[in-house]
């Protein structure tokens, strides 16, 4: 059986699970429990586990990353919610100089399952800060884990898998997808696919759509779109392999590559800037393990290098369909 | 679930009483106790409107002065409402409204002289009003056409600041540039400058706001913290930042605090100058705390009904800034004749040129999305401005299709 | 170039007098004039080993209790003068001495209970000797072969923090994990916890401190937060960082500050029993300011001659925390008979011990580098874990030549 | 003329040159006043230019970028030392989303020619936090500049003109280079070369030795390191040719692909992580621009994906003459 569940609304139901299953999991972040986030991800978790469990935080992101790490330390699972991709940055030491270096500092003796949840990207004409991708930034940090979901079925297996880990995770939620819809497995909604231990592999990327003549990897918002690009293609003859990454750290280069191995010719589409976005990784691992492969560079769609444009100018800012294609037909043309 | 508390204020304004926090009674390591919200504040106008004196603070404005402020208070609020509704209507991506806040951001922004710096949040129109900024400007950053378009050294106003708190160590570091040019403690009412450093309740908890009270501290800097306390941040009340109100904060950091109403704007203007003089005069730092209430939702995209009741706005609604000052100038015959009217059709002309403006304001050219990342030529930024224009050009004359079509 | 003042103390406390901070002397609007160091302390033996009386707090230690505390000061001064030693002989890569701090530290972690957990910076010697842990631990973290190798769940002594202030937010967290295991309040005198978080006068400034005080205030967590003002922060002095004594800067988020005589062990168990015991009650959060002096140089790198008079130094060294306790305990007869050479033979035994350690200690196997930087598996953790194993494979048998030989 | 100067000592003298040479020139930090910095950089500053122009601050680093930031909207242009790499962080915000982002944000109606040392990198034995490599996070970030110096006569150079930029600039030191000894010619010690405006292009990599086989490219610390490896080659008859990148963004690709498209393979070292180092940028970029030419992939030499490890085992964390070599070698046998 299967239930028709937003983006939104599965990623709620994720994090119901994860309270349900282990009393140590809380939620804590600004505006998450009598509102329910501003995107209501959190709706009624408040009302249903009490404000010990789903804690309203004064507005601090480095207080709020620094006591979820406090909260692990004494035995807690954190599930912190950061409002806007551009209000990590406060947060910055918390996150790369504790959460992900304290499990290295004390040499395993100290474990931090905190996961920190940021609604990310743009395309919702919102004002600055609040378009960002800011996932480079910490898929280069050693010690955190990084993920990243695109759609509602995934996206509720993922959180309770992130929330189970006993590594920290940083968990990136493509806002301008929360409201797509999509049917979810009754067992991915109850929690028994992952209680059974049965969800797919939380850091494994995922072919979404077969195909032969140019791979095209996209994670998050890009994941639509790509596949979007994928169907104008193949009505133009064009038969593209969509991967949707998944996971950034750990990055599964072996999905990866044994697709290129078959097309010869990789697109890395993402809407963070290209200059040393994920694309630069992929680019330059892919490259050294597909040299003789690759009938082409792999080629890069993402945002360009300026700071996130005004509302108005965004269209023109982020990759879309046109844009995967121009690429797609610059890598055939190699 | 138990209501969350909601911190108030003394029986002058009405909320209801929060309880006492634990361990803050056992009085030999703490001055007294406290309840939020009940902590007395600097007032010259009840909500009756009625004229009121204080030991420290005396009431400043001439007649004209206040009819002046009147007018701002309704100018602002025409604006506020006008651009709610252009919101409504598509025209605006999203608008933070001031409403309720019109006295605290009127009467401070009028206690500055022309060579004061202020620094803003994203709410403060009132102050933008106040410092000659063009509406539009406002209009034009919410409609998403720019990042702020005034020129913040024209109008000593700075650009907004969305980052929670980021503002008050710009406005610490600017105050400490006024002291390195000797424009402090002079003198010379012309020369001696300070800063006016706006920020929020929910503010308060970031430690940028605590890193610049240090600052400003430590340096001495002529600057005055105005926190405007309207006893939220998005849904969250004072009691989830704060044990004790605001104003307390900065005696621990070693400079003075006050708490004004901040829905009086004559005590906002007294309390905003004399700690103005102050820091000119070379005296350092001061922290006001106008506590006043956020009587709209947080911003256009807000439903406050998820986490406040209606009564409680109501309340507030009879503490209404703008009906005070109206009722003390009625009752002092300082609004007769056509007063009233000639200032309803100001308002009326007025934000039917905002509505036509913001009809009218055209999207930017897609390309200078590129222009300003930096002064100076950088290779990447034109890299890919080269690679856009020659991607656009490659779709004309016709156009392109798919989901991404413009 | 003016000399830089040098807060200080009251006249129990020497220390140049500092000038009276503009602004903060009329009084409506804080309490009174302060200057920094002039404060009263809570004392209750003076620097000459007299006892002394507090109204609030009573003197705590029992004579076997006095006894062990002062073997206690010993005991880390000799550690820190043997690592100080090492680093000298190129054993350690760097130490933090804690001399002068001994009292500071040795009196607040003996106030605690087995139960509670503390929260430490990197100079925290005397708190980690009194929680059991091995000093080798210390010793093994400045040579630069770990991390930092106790088991923090074990000794209630979490890791040495080096980035200023984080720690203060874990504290803080842990204390909210404590309130949510239901042990705070019960009056169950073998459940109840609180938190102990260390910071040093530097770290009063960083934004992360103030949160910390600010989610302890708002949460009513079991904390209580203990700054060793050893009056530098590497070459700053107070001044720096503060205008008014550091104690004071909870007052305003909402929980008591005191000061107390940070080289007076008596007092500062005291002061840290009862702030502690209040937290276990729920009574909330509380920060104590131990007055003190760094006596040694800021790390084996410093060189505080740049910054500060030998004759400062040695004004201090007046108020020897360690001759303190000795002179009363000699006064009072408690360390008679061969107590002195006994617990001098046993400090010898000792750090011949960790000299002994600390040279035979192994460097760890390079490839250990790559474990636990996540608990379970990472492909680029792995893969580079695997590269590396095999570049350093293909130099055996031969081994490699060139400036990275080794 | 020249003298004999330290990398240290030469950003010493590039400071007082800028402090000589506009009023409007500030110095701010920790330690940067009367201790002169912890290595000594800004020694004798405060003495000669007063507590107002070299302003030992509070011991906070948001607040040490925020007010600078403030003290140039007021006409100042502060030079911000970070006292090590990974106390950044808590300057984060300020530094992404404010420097950053304010002149784009103003449509250039606002200029902040702010500039933020950081000594960086590994290499001195130090306690963790000291030995960090944080460029990539500053390089993906538009509206920054990031600028690297190597050597003392291009260090004194550098800082100076990095101090006239209307731009942000973050300025990484190779601190275990700073007691490095060169000859400086007296025409940058003085100033002259600088304002005559006859220093070379700041923004411009540099080949440092000349060859035919391998193009290796380094930045800071690892410039001599890629000069060692070349001397050591050579001896074994290989000719790498080696470039001092200098400057990350803007990155100088026209004189990198120059290099490449003659040599047809390169090497990037550097300490930070490879992945999502700058060598992935380089090594996506290059590609892209040169894929016919190439005739290996571009290999990366650099930090593992670990935090900095204990100092004990940072030799074999650090890039090294071997580990370069060995790169070299593999790019040679594609
Ligand atoms: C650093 C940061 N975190 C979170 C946000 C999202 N946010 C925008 S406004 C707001 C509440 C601010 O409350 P307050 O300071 O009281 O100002 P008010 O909105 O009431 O004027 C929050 C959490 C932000 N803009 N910046
Ligand atoms: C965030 C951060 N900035 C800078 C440093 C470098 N640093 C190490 S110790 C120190 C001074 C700390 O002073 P204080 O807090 O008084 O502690 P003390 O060293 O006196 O014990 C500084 C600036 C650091 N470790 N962390
Ligand atoms: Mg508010
Ligand atoms: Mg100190």
């Amino acid at each position: 059986m299967a239930t028709s569940t937003t983006l939104a609304k599965a990623l709620n139901t994720g994090l119901r699970r994860a309270l349900e299953s282990d009393p140590k999991v809380l939620i804590m972040g600004e505006d998450v429990g009598r509102l329910g986030g501003v995107f209501r991800v959190t709706d009624g978790l408040q009302k249903d586990f009490g404000e010990e469990r789903v804690i309203d935080t004064p507005l601090a992101e480095s207080g709020i990353i620094g006591t979820a790490i406090g909260l692990a330390l004494r035995g807690y699972r954190p599930v912190c919610e950061i409002q806007f991709d551009g209000f990590i940055y406060p947060a910055y030491d918390q996150l790369v100089s504790q959460l992900a270096k304290m499990p290295y500092r004390s040499a395993g003796l100290v474990k931090l399952p905190v996961v920190v949840r940021v609604p990310f990207g743009g395309g919702i004409g919102a004002v600055e800060h609040h378009s960002e991708s800011p996932e480079a930034y910490f898929a280069h940090t050693a010690g955190l884990r990084v993920v990243v979901c695109s759609h509602p079925a995934d996206a509720c297996t993922m959180i309770q898998q992130a929330v189970l880990d006993d590594d920290p995770v940083v968990f990136f939620e493509p806002k301008r997808r929360y409201w797509d819809r999509a049917e979810v497995d009754d067992a991915v909604l109850d929690g028994s696919l992952v209680a059974a231990g049965r969800a797919p592999e939380l850091y494994a990327a995922r072919v979404v759509r077969a195909g032969t003549d140019v791979t095209v990897a996209a994670y998050g918002p890009m994941v639509s779109t790509a596949l979007d690009a994928a169907a104008a293609a193949a009505a133009e003859g064009r038969s593209l392999e969509v991967i949707d990454l998944r996971t950034l750290s750990p990055l599964d280069l072996d999905t990866l590559t044994a697709s290129v191995r078959r097309t010869g010719r990789l697109v890395v589409v993402h809407e963070a800037p290209t200059f040393l976005g994920m694309g630069a990784e992929l680019a330059a691992a892919v490259t050294e393990r597909c040299f003789y492969q690759l009938e082409a560079p792999v080629l890069r769609v993402g945002g360009y290098h300026t700071p996130y444009p005004a509302a108005r100018l965004e269209e023109y800012y982020l990759p879309d369909l046109d844009r995967v294609l121009d690429a797609v037909d610059r890598a055939l043309a190699f | 679930m138990p209501t969350r508390r909601t911190p108030g204020a003394d029986d002058t304004v009405p909320a209801p009483a929060t309880a006492d926090p634990a361990g803050l009674t056992n009085g030999e390591l703490v001055t007294a106790a406290h309840e939020l919200g009940s902590e007395p504040m600097v007032q010259l106008l009840s909500p009756e409107g009625e004229r009121l004196t204080h030991p420290d603070h005396d009431w400043l404005l001439e007649p004209d002065e206040l009819r002046a402020t009147y007018r701002d208070l309704v100018l602002v609020r025409r604006l506020d409402a006008e651009a709610t509704a252009l919101q409504r209507q598509g025209e605006l991506g999203l608008w933070a409204s001031l409403l309720g806040q019109e006295a605290a951001q009127v009467g401070s922004a009028r206690a500055m002289l022309p060579q004061d710096h202020a620094f803003p949040t994203y709410r403060e129109h009132g102050v933008a009003w106040c410092r000659g900024v063009d509406p539009l400007h406002l209009l034009r950053l919410f409609r998403g056409t720019s990042g702020g378009s005034w020129d913040p050294a024209v109008h000593h106003l700075h650009l907004y600041t969305i980052v929670i708190g980021a503002q008050t160590l710009h406005a610490t570091g600017y105050a400490m540039g006024i002291q390195r040019d000797g424009a402090v403690g002079t003198g010379d009412a012309t020369r001696d400058a300070a800063v006016l450093a706006y920020f929020g309740d929910g503010a308060s908890s970031e430690g940028d706001v605590s890193e610049a009270f240090v600052f400003a501290s430590v340096m001495n800097a002529p600057i005055v913290f105005l926190c405007q306390n309207n006893q939220f941040a998005i849904s969250e009340s004072n009691d989830r930042q704060m044990r004790v109100p605001v104003y307390r904060r900065s005696s621990g950091f070693g400079f003075p605090g006050v708490r004004v109403d901040g829905n009086d704007v004559v005590a906002v203007h007294a309390v905003t100058t004399s700690m103005l003089d102050r820091a000119r005069r070379g005296e350092g730092p001061a922290l006001i705390e106008a506590f006043t209430y956020r009587m709209g939702a947080h911003t256009t995209s807000d439903d406050p009904s998820r986490y406040r009741t209606q009564a409680e706005v109501e309340q507030w609604r009879q503490r209404d800034p703008i009906d005070r000052l109206r009722r003390y100038l009625d009752a002092a015959g300082l609004a007769g004749g056509t007063f009233h009217a000639d200032l309803e059709a100001e308002a009326d002309a007025l934000a039917d040129g905002w509505r036509r403006a913001v009809r009218g304001m055209p999207d930017p050219e897609p390309a200078t999305m590129f222009d300003h990342v930096h002064h100076g030529p950088h290779a990447q930024v034109g890299a890919d401005r080269a690679r856009f224009e020659q991607y656009e050009a490659s779709f004309e004359p016709a156009g392109r299709a798919g989901e991404g079509g413009h």
